[in-house]
């Protein structure tokens, strides 16, 4: 692990901020929600790698997407991830937030969620067990190095396709848009 | 069971009923005469309604309404399972005109069965002060539990239109 | 600048302003304000001047006297300072009221009693100007109708209680030492007897106890508050009740003297104890009782009460420190009860008279200077640092702690806390939170209502931060009272137990501040967001029902409601029911019968006969 | 054109008795001539009075005058004692009687105006003459005149209630005259005279008992009149069906006239001073159930009556307190009430007269249709409360001093009673006041004011009442000397005797 | 020497408070028997706020943070640091009031968010205050009764010579109830009611985004600063170690030692603290009441009692 590195520490602060205290809102739809109080807990302890649950996306950094994603829940799901403080992360659990999974076909689950919000990871599995979840995790460290973990930045360039897709699938939306014209440039 | 089947057969016309092994009773019956025999029911001591559940006969062209109910246990009673009696009452109502009356007035928690049966089934009852969209945003020409109403086709006109960012932004 | 001067510009200008008002409402209007200026600039230059002048009306050779001293010119500067600012106010809040004439001609007699109290040399005229102001302050009080007049009615019944045991008082006084001249009483009654003396200060003590609202007598003053008009609401929290301390004042260290008065009685039941602990009394139980209130006015009201015990408190407690301290509360209270007062009127004005404290919220979007003027008040009412609470307070803990009364110092600071829950309720359900769909476009109050609100608050702030100005006046005050003078810096006190000293607060507070709020900007912009942009577990906001009032102390009144009724206003209400039930039975003596009349009279002669054979008594 | 002569060597005092006995058999005369004239003679009458009066108070004041009527020498012949209390209630009686004889000039416009004149002008001669009388059963002749016409008066109106207060008022009145009577003739026959001054100079010598039975009967027979607790029933019922201009007389100066005469037999002919201390209670319970059942009333003359039952109380605890100083404040205390009840008579009058009704709650916003009658309303509650300003005040304020000034905790405490009953007064004085001003009137709003011959008794009462509120030492001289014409009755019997 | 003290101890408050943080979740996660993360662990966590993009609600909700943030540094410099006393006037009763800055502060602007969570988070936590309030106020008056002082120096200057106060016989009663309440004060583990996460999603910084919360976490760890150092002065003697260090008193060294030992009687006192309230389940704010009117109040009554009949 490269925590300690200080040389990292003094040229990018805000990055190893991030890295090493990403605090979740788990959102509990789909199955995955019981996953993540073993992770917590004391046998797998996601507080070593300074992940801590908290309680409103004011506070979070990294959304949690665990399980498929019904129309009504993408609602909340869209007003959670637009109410998080900008540099934020997603990260989807198994198959069904990435093709609607074994809902390939109902006609009230959400196929494709990156459709709608930007997701920076996806772990595979139907379920993955808490020692996925912190190799995604890690994985995430990477990706934040890399700047690669930037679905905040493109929620905010195209928000307007974001927007028109969630209008597409809603028709009128009943929250004003998060970023209007100006604030953009 | 059989003292109850007798007293049925006597109080109410052309009715058929059998009892299956697990002691449950099934009753069917015409559509305008379910909320008599509710009524009847409920005044024998079946005062649960457990649910409304409706099954699709698109051959027959029909869709068949069945309540279940079941009676409160008595107090003093320990609970066990031989001792639990439920009844089903079935009745068939037409497919196009799909309408039949509310028993909110015989059952308060009738509401929510009645609602969802009209979401997904798209019966309408009369006389039900609420019938809201409960589980489903989006509206639905065909009511997606009816059998013809097609799941892939719906996804494909639906979701795989949405087109992802890249392409809307093309 | 001469007293008879001014006792005449004010009750001329009261009764000019009603003629005035039948010509035109801007003549009276502005006339109203300008007599009030004009009393202000003649009392401020009366400062320092000690006079007296007597005058002999027909009045059984007693003259009616005026005098000023440093103890009536302190009260008499805050009485026409918060009158002006009180009539600035009611000129936008009474503009589209019936009889406005009327309550601008009893708002200025009100003061004009006041100030005859303040500056009345000898009990009689004393007595006319205190029943002057009780009699007009009842008919405001009833002003608006309704339920109003059922709190005149108790206002009146208790003032007239309270005036009688005055006139008997007075009499005795008059009867013993056949002079009612305040200043040659002072030197003739220190050497009264003990028992004579523990009359004198029982019966003047039932009057000025009614009066402040000390808590047995306390009950007439959540309804007279939260019925009366608002502006005068002001008045009368502000400064009106607090004529009960300077009748105390009067009668424990003026005529009584400050050294009989402290050891009235021996042990623990000395006068000053009995009446240190009915403050202390008087702090708690109705600062509890205010988390109650659903009414913005009845909150503040018993808030009133509450804060007239620490005044009692100090001035029970008879050292110097004590009686600064219960003197600046006094001046202090006055000026944030009636900033507050205002903030809730300015509200009313608003809101079209909506004052239930569960229907209002998030007005600070609308109505900022309001919320100002709110907030200080609420700070000075809780006494935080750098307003002028903290400092008053701080002197009355000082006096109760060092002098050995750690369990009166224990009920004063629980009465803080007891008032932080129910002030912060009281700002929070009104300013803060979800702004209800109806208040959407209303507008900011008035000017001529933010004047006294901005002056108000920056009074608070100004005493807060530098308490030596008022402090001076009120040394020189203790002085007069025969009290030895405490060293009073620009800044605080400063002894050898313990100093004060709020500009070095100010000053590290304003560093900090500036210190976090520029760490604050060098933070990323944090842009205003709508109030319906809240989390609420990803569900929409739902508009009007997302604001949490509806008995906000919820764990606390489950616990607490049973005991905290006002148990005095109900044992009150039945001895007035009881009172009803007796006069009816009385009247059924008078049965209608001519038989029974006869009866009476032969009953009565023989009655008399009876009585002089058996013990020929005549 | 005699009555011309006697004015030239001097007023003779006699006059303030002749002048309205002549006027009122003179009444009848005129009435043949025109109708219209009637109701201005009781005015001439009383101004007549009045001025005659005032003219005689310096004359009065060093040395009072003793007329002998027939020139028979007293104790034989009957005589005129004009004291300073003599003249200072003449006065009164002349001054109410002018001023309530001009509100009646249309305040009584129904019924037979002629007869009410009359018997108005002998009622006020009979009260006059026992007020200025020295001879005890010419006292008891004035007092008749006096009750007779009340009953009549009070029966004015004819209505129901009107006859059976008045029979009630009769019997009750009947009653204490012959006990009056039954009194006069024992101490006639023990003392073989009826001059008041003779029988006080013979008493001393009397053994107790025998003077004792005929004190109790003549004082209750003056109680009945004076209305003292247990004698006073009749009262509620005569002023609340008698028209207001009369129960405005009634309270104002028959009630005072009455305890004139109680204190008069008390001090001066039998000079009982333990008997007071039994006044004292007496005065404090009448206090405490007049305004007690005046709290309960509903209907505005009856709670007025009632609360005269109170303020006489107050009197007699006054008086009865015996000393120079209780003395005066009790005769100051009269004035206010006659000043002060007369006012809200006459007020309340117009305003039933305007709401046709009697009950308070029929007053609702009437500050508004009635502004300067009701502010005299005010003004007389307020005085007869005791507020600065007015005349209750001062006189409150006499009375709680002399009560203070007798030591003992006995005093105190009834002085806390009686202020007790002040309380109760100002209770239901401000709910009447809180009615008229602050309940909004329903209904038309348009301004319905009394006549001028009504606001202008009331404005110089209203004048009166401020007027010696604000200087009582314009009369504290006349009172004073009357107290003391009334405490020693030595000088009395000398300056009648000789 | 006092400038020293006015840029010193905040300063290190600032980091004291902040590593007690971080050893508290340390320590929690050891009793949870779990390795928990870095002690520097909260450092990281207030970069992170630092760099995030956060909203606000309205000026209010700025000022009212800024008020109590400063409120706290506030009431840092008018408690004795070891020897250095930067400022004392007003004594214990200016710290007691100016201690209410900060609530206020945060209650203002939690208010002004317009979050029903917050609000029942802002009136929960004055409650709470209602509750401890009523013994902390009975063991302060036993203290300043005992010593007949209000000035906290004072205080801790008489204890330097007649050793600690949690010894002598009186303050002893006060003391304990002052360790029971002392949860309650810094509203850790079992009083955490107004900050509890699941019920209403961390009370009042619910709407607090980055550095709205960071600025929320350094409060926090001041007033735990604030809170203990309280406790070390009033009971424990300040920066006395019987007597040891008397005669090296106003040395330069003197001094810097007086802080290290003052600020390992803070550890000590903390991690007793945390050992003992680690292991309860979050009170309902009635329970709390119940209990810190109980028997904490019991025994400051006491105590107040023995002190004024010993005087």
């Amino acid at each position: 692990m490269d925590r300690n590195q200080l040389k990292k520490w003094f040229e990018s602060p805000a990055k190893m901020g991030h890295k090493y205290s990403l605090h979740v809102v788990y959102f509990c739809t789909g199955c995955g929600i019981i996953e993540i109080p073993p992770s917590i807990t004391a046998r797998w302890d996601a507080e070593r790698f300074g992940v801590i649950p908290v309680a409103t996306p004011r506070q979070a950094n990294l959304f949690l997407i665990t399980g498929y994603v019904s129309v009504k829940t993408l609602k909340a799901v869209i007003r959670t991830y637009e109410q998080m403080p900008e540099p934020k992360f997603t990260v989807g659990f198994g198959s069904c937030p990435i093709n609607g999974g074994m809902y390939w076909d109902s006609y009230n689950t959400i196929k494709h969620l990156d459709k709608y919000i930007p997701i920076d990871g996806w772990i595979a599995g139907c379920m993955p067990r808490p020692e996925a979840i912190f190799i995604a995790v890690t994985h995430l460290w990477t990706l934040i190095d890399k700047e690669m973990a930037d679905g905040y930045k493109k929620y905010k360039e195209n928000y307007r396709y974001y927007r028109a897709n969630q209008e597409q699938l809603y028709g009128k939306l009943d929250w004003p848009p998060l970023f209007s014209e100006e604030d953009k440039k | 069971m059989k003292s109850l089947k007798k007293k049925l057969e006597s109080s109410f016309s052309d009715i058929k009923i059998n009892i299956t092994d697990d002691s449950r009773i099934t009753v069917n019956i015409k559509k305008d005469a379910v909320v008599s025999i509710l009524n009847f029911l409920k005044n024998l001591g079946y005062e649960h309604l457990a649910l409304i559940s409706c099954i699709d006969w698109i051959e027959e062209n029909e869709f068949e309404l069945v309540y279940i109910l079941s009676a409160y246990m008595e107090k003093d009673q320990e609970y066990n399972e031989k001792e639990k009696k439920t009844i089903l009452v079935k009745t068939r109502i037409s497919r196009e005109e799909s309408k039949f009356i509310t028993v909110i007035n015989i059952f308060e928690n009738a509401e929510p069965y009645e609602r969802e049966l009209h979401e997904l089934f798209g019966i309408n009852f009369e006389g039900h002060p609420r019938l809201t969209p409960l589980f489903l945003e989006r509206d639905y020409k065909i009511p997606p539990f009816r059998k013809d109403f097609d799941t892939r086709k719906y996804v494909k006109d639906v979701f795989d239109k949405i087109p992802s960012i890249e392409e809307r932004k093309k | 600048m001469s007293l008879e001067l001014l006792i005449i510009v004010a009750f001329g200008g009261a009764f000019l302003t009603y003629f005035l008002g039948k010509i035109s409402s801007k003549l009276r209007n502005s006339f109203a304000v300008l007599n009030a200026l004009a009393l202000v600039v003649i009392i401020a230059c009366l400062y320092g001047q000690t006079m007296e002048k007597s005058f002999y009306f027909g009045f059984f050779s007693l003259p009616l006297i005026l005098r000023n001293n440093v103890l009536s010119w302190f009260f008499a500067i805050a009485i026409s300072v918060l009158g002006a600012l009180s009539v600035i106010f009611s000129l936008s809040y009474m503009r589209n009221r019936e009889r406005t004439d009327f309550y601008y001609l009893m708002m200025l007699l009100v003061n004009a009693a006041m100030l005859g109290i303040v500056f009345s040399g000898d009990l009689i005229s004393f007595f006319i100007f205190w029943e002057i102001m009780s009699w007009s302050t009842c008919i405001l009080i009833s002003y608006n109708r309704g339920p109003a007049l059922a709190a005149g009615m108790k206002y009146i019944i208790m003032s007239i209680i309270g005036s009688m045991a005055m006139l008997v008082g007075m009499l005795s006084l008059y009867t013993t030492y056949g002079t009612l001249n305040i200043a040659t009483l002072s030197t003739l009654v220190a050497s009264s007897s003990h028992g004579y003396l523990l009359f004198l200060l029982i019966i003047f003590g039932i009057t000025f106890g009614i009066k402040n609202a000390v808590m047995p007598l306390h009950t007439w003053l959540p309804d007279a508050y939260a019925e009366a008009p608002s502006p005068f609401t002001a008045v009368l929290s502000g400064m009106l009740t607090r004529m009960g301390i300077y009748g105390f004042l009067l009668i424990m260290y003026v005529i009584v003297g400050a050294g009989a008065t402290l050891h009235l009685g021996h042990g623990f039941f000395t006068f000053n104890n009995i009446l240190a602990w009915l403050g202390a009394i008087t702090i708690v139980i109705p600062t509890f009782i205010a988390m109650l209130q659903n009414d913005a006015k009845k909150l503040l009201a018993w808030h009133g009460i509450g804060q007239g015990g620490y005044m009692i408190l100090g001035i029970a407690f008879g050292t110097s420190l004590g009686m600064a301290g219960g003197i600046f509360h006094t001046l202090n209270h006055a000026i944030y009860i009636s900033l507050l007062f205002m903030s809730v009127a300015a509200i009313q004005y608003r809101t079209g008279g909506v004052r239930d404290l569960n229907s209002l919220g998030g007005l600070i979007k609308k109505m900022p200077i309001a919320f100002i003027g709110g907030l200080l008040g609420i700070c000075g009412l809780i006494g935080i640092p750098l307003t002028n609470g903290f400092v008053s307070k701080w002197l009355i803990y000082k006096t109760l702690i060092l002098n050995g009364a750690p369990f009166l110092a224990f009920a004063a600071l629980i009465g803080t806390w007891g008032t932080i829950l129910s002030v912060y309720k009281f700002l929070h359900n009104i300013f803060l939170g979800q702004l209800p769909e109806k208040y959407k476009n209303i507008q900011k109050s008035p000017f001529s209502m933010r004047l006294p609100i901005i002056v108000l608050s920056f009074a608070i702030l100004l005493f807060g931060i530098l308490p030596g100005i008022p402090l001076k006046v009120i040394n020189a005050i203790d002085v007069s009272l025969g009290f030895k003078s405490l060293n009073v810096t620009l800044w605080g006190i400063a002894s050898d137990s313990g100093t004060l000293n709020t500009i070095n607060i100010f000053a590290v507070v304003l560093v900090f501040g500036v210190i976090i709020w520029l760490l604050f900007k060098a933070g990323r912009k944090a842009p205003k967001v709508d109030q319906y942009d809240n989390y609420a577990a990803g569900a929409a906001i739902p508009k009007g029902k997302y604001h949490y009032t509806v008995d906000y102390y919820n764990p606390f009144y489950r616990m607490a409601t049973p005991y905290l009724k006002d148990f005095v206003d109900v044992f009150y209400m039945k001895i007035a029911k009881w009172t009803q039930n007796l006069c009816n039975t009385v009247r059924r003596i008078y049965t209608g019968y001519v038989g029974n009349y006869v009866m009476y009279i032969v009953l009565f002669m023989a009655f008399l006969i009876l009585i002089q054979l058996k013990w020929s008594v005549f | 054109m005699n009555e011309l002569g006697l004015l030239s060597n001097g007023v003779n005092p006699v006059l303030l008795i002749v002048v309205p006995l002549a006027l009122a058999f003179a009444v009848p005369l005129i009435g043949f001539i025109s109708k219209k004239i009637i109701k201005y003679i009781p005015v001439l009458a009383f101004l007549f009075n009045l001025i005659i009066a005032i003219l005689l108070i310096p004359k009065v004041l060093h040395q009072p005058i003793i007329v002998k009527i027939g020139g028979f020498q007293p104790p034989f012949g009957i005589n005129l004692y004009v004291g300073t209390v003599g003249i200072l209630f003449s006065t009164l009686i002349a001054l109410a009687g002018f001023l309530v004889s001009i509100y009646a000039l249309n305040y009584i416009k129904e019924g037979p105006k002629e007869k009410y004149h009359i018997l108005y002008l002998l009622l006020l001669t009979g009260a006059t003459g026992v007020v200025l009388t020295g001879d005890i059963f010419n006292l008891f002749v004035f007092f008749e005149i006096l009750c007779i016409s009340s009953y009549a008066l009070v029966a004015y109106f004819g209505n129901r209630a009107g006859i059976e207060s008045s029979i009630k008022y009769l019997i009750q009145g009947s009653v204490g005259s012959s006990l009056l009577l039954i009194g006069i003739g024992l101490l006639y026959g023990q003392f073989g005279t009826l001059n008041m001054a003779d029988i006080a100079n013979q008493i001393q010598s009397a053994s107790s008992p025998s003077i004792f039975v005929p004190m109790v009967l003549m004082i209750t027979g003056l109680g009945v009149e004076a209305a003292i607790f247990p004698l006073n029933a009749w009262l509620p019922d005569a002023h609340s069906s008698a028209p207001s201009s009369i129960s405005a007389i009634l309270s104002g100066i028959a009630i005072e006239v009455g305890l004139y005469a109680v204190i008069r037999v008390l001090f001066t002919i039998f000079g009982a001073s333990n008997f007071l201390m039994f006044f004292v209670f007496l005065g404090v319970l009448t206090l405490l159930i007049g305004e007690m059942s005046a709290f309960s009333q509903k209907n505005i003359k009856r709670m007025l009556a009632y609360s005269s039952i109170g303020q006489i109380g107050l009197i007699v605890f006054a008086v009865s307190l015996n000393t120079q100083y209780g003395v005066s404040a009790g005769l100051f205390q009269m004035i206010s009430h006659t000043l002060g009840k007369g006012l809200l008579f006459l007020a309340a009058g117009y305003m039933i007269y305007r709401t046709a009704s009697m009950d308070i709650s029929s007053f609702e916003g009437i500050g508004k249709k009635m502004p300067y009658t009701s502010l005299a309303f005010t003004i007389g509650t307020f005085s007869l409360i005791g507020l600065p300003p007015f005349i209750g005040f001062p006189s409150k304020f006499m009375i709680i001093k002399a009560a203070l000034a007798k030591e003992g905790i006995l005093f105190t405490v009834l002085v806390g009673l009686v202020l007790l009953g002040t309380v109760i007064e100002g209770a239901y004085f401000f709910r009447v006041v809180q009615v008229i001003y602050f309940k909004k009137g329903n209904g038309n709003q348009e301004r319905k004011e009394a006549p001028i011959t009504g606001l202008i008794p009331m404005f110089i009462f209203a004048l009166l009442i401020i007027f010696i509120g604000i200087y009582p030492n314009f009369i504290i001289k006349i009172l004073n000397s009357a107290a003391s014409e009334l405490l020693n009755k030595i000088d009395y019997i000398r300056s009648v005797l000789g | 020497m006092q400038i020293w003290g006015i840029i010193l101890s905040p300063l290190l408050a600032l980091v004291v408070g902040i590593f007690f943080l971080g050893l508290s979740r340390k320590i929690m996660a050891r009793i949870h028997w779990r390795y928990g993360p870095p002690i520097t662990q909260p450092v990281i966590d207030i970069i992170k706020l630092f760099s995030q993009k956060s909203i606000s609600h309205g000026t209010i909700f700025d000022l009212g943070l800024i008020l109590s943030l400063a409120g706290s540094f506030v009431v840092i410099l008018f408690l004795p640091l070891g020897q250095m006393c930067p400022l004392s006037s007003g004594g214990l009763l200016a710290i007691l009031y100016l201690m209410l800055l900060a609530p206020l502060g945060i209650a203002l602007s939690s208010g002004e968010a317009a979050n029903p969570n917050s609000s029942i988070g802002i009136s929960r936590k004055f409650l709470l205050a209602l509750g401890y309030e009523v013994p902390l106020l009975f063991i302060l008056l036993a203290v300043m009764t005992h010593y007949n002082t209000i000035s906290l120096v004072e205080i801790v200057r008489i204890q330097s010579t007649t050793g600690w106060s949690f010894g002598s016989l009186p303050l002893l009663l006060s003391g304990i109830a002052y360790f029971l309440i002392l949860p309650a004060i810094l509203g850790i583990r079992p009083f955490e009611i107004a900050g509890a996460g699941q019920e209403i999603s961390s009370g009042a910084n619910a709407e607090f985004g980055g550095k709205f919360l960071a600025f929320s976490t350094i409060q926090h760890a001041l007033h735990e600063f604030i809170g203990i150092s309280l406790f070390v002065n009033l009971f424990l003697g300040g920066w006395s170690l019987f007597g040891i260090l008397e005669p090296i008193t106003n040395t330069v060294w003197g001094v810097i030692l007086g802080i290290i030992v003052f600020l390992i009687k803070m550890l000590i006192v903390f991690i007793l603290g945390l050992f003992i309230n680690a292991v309860f389940p979050r009170f309902r704010i009635e329970q709390a009441i119940k209990y810190l009117w109980k028997w904490p109040t019991l025994f400051a009554f006491i105590g107040l009692i023995v002190v004024v009949l010993v005087k």
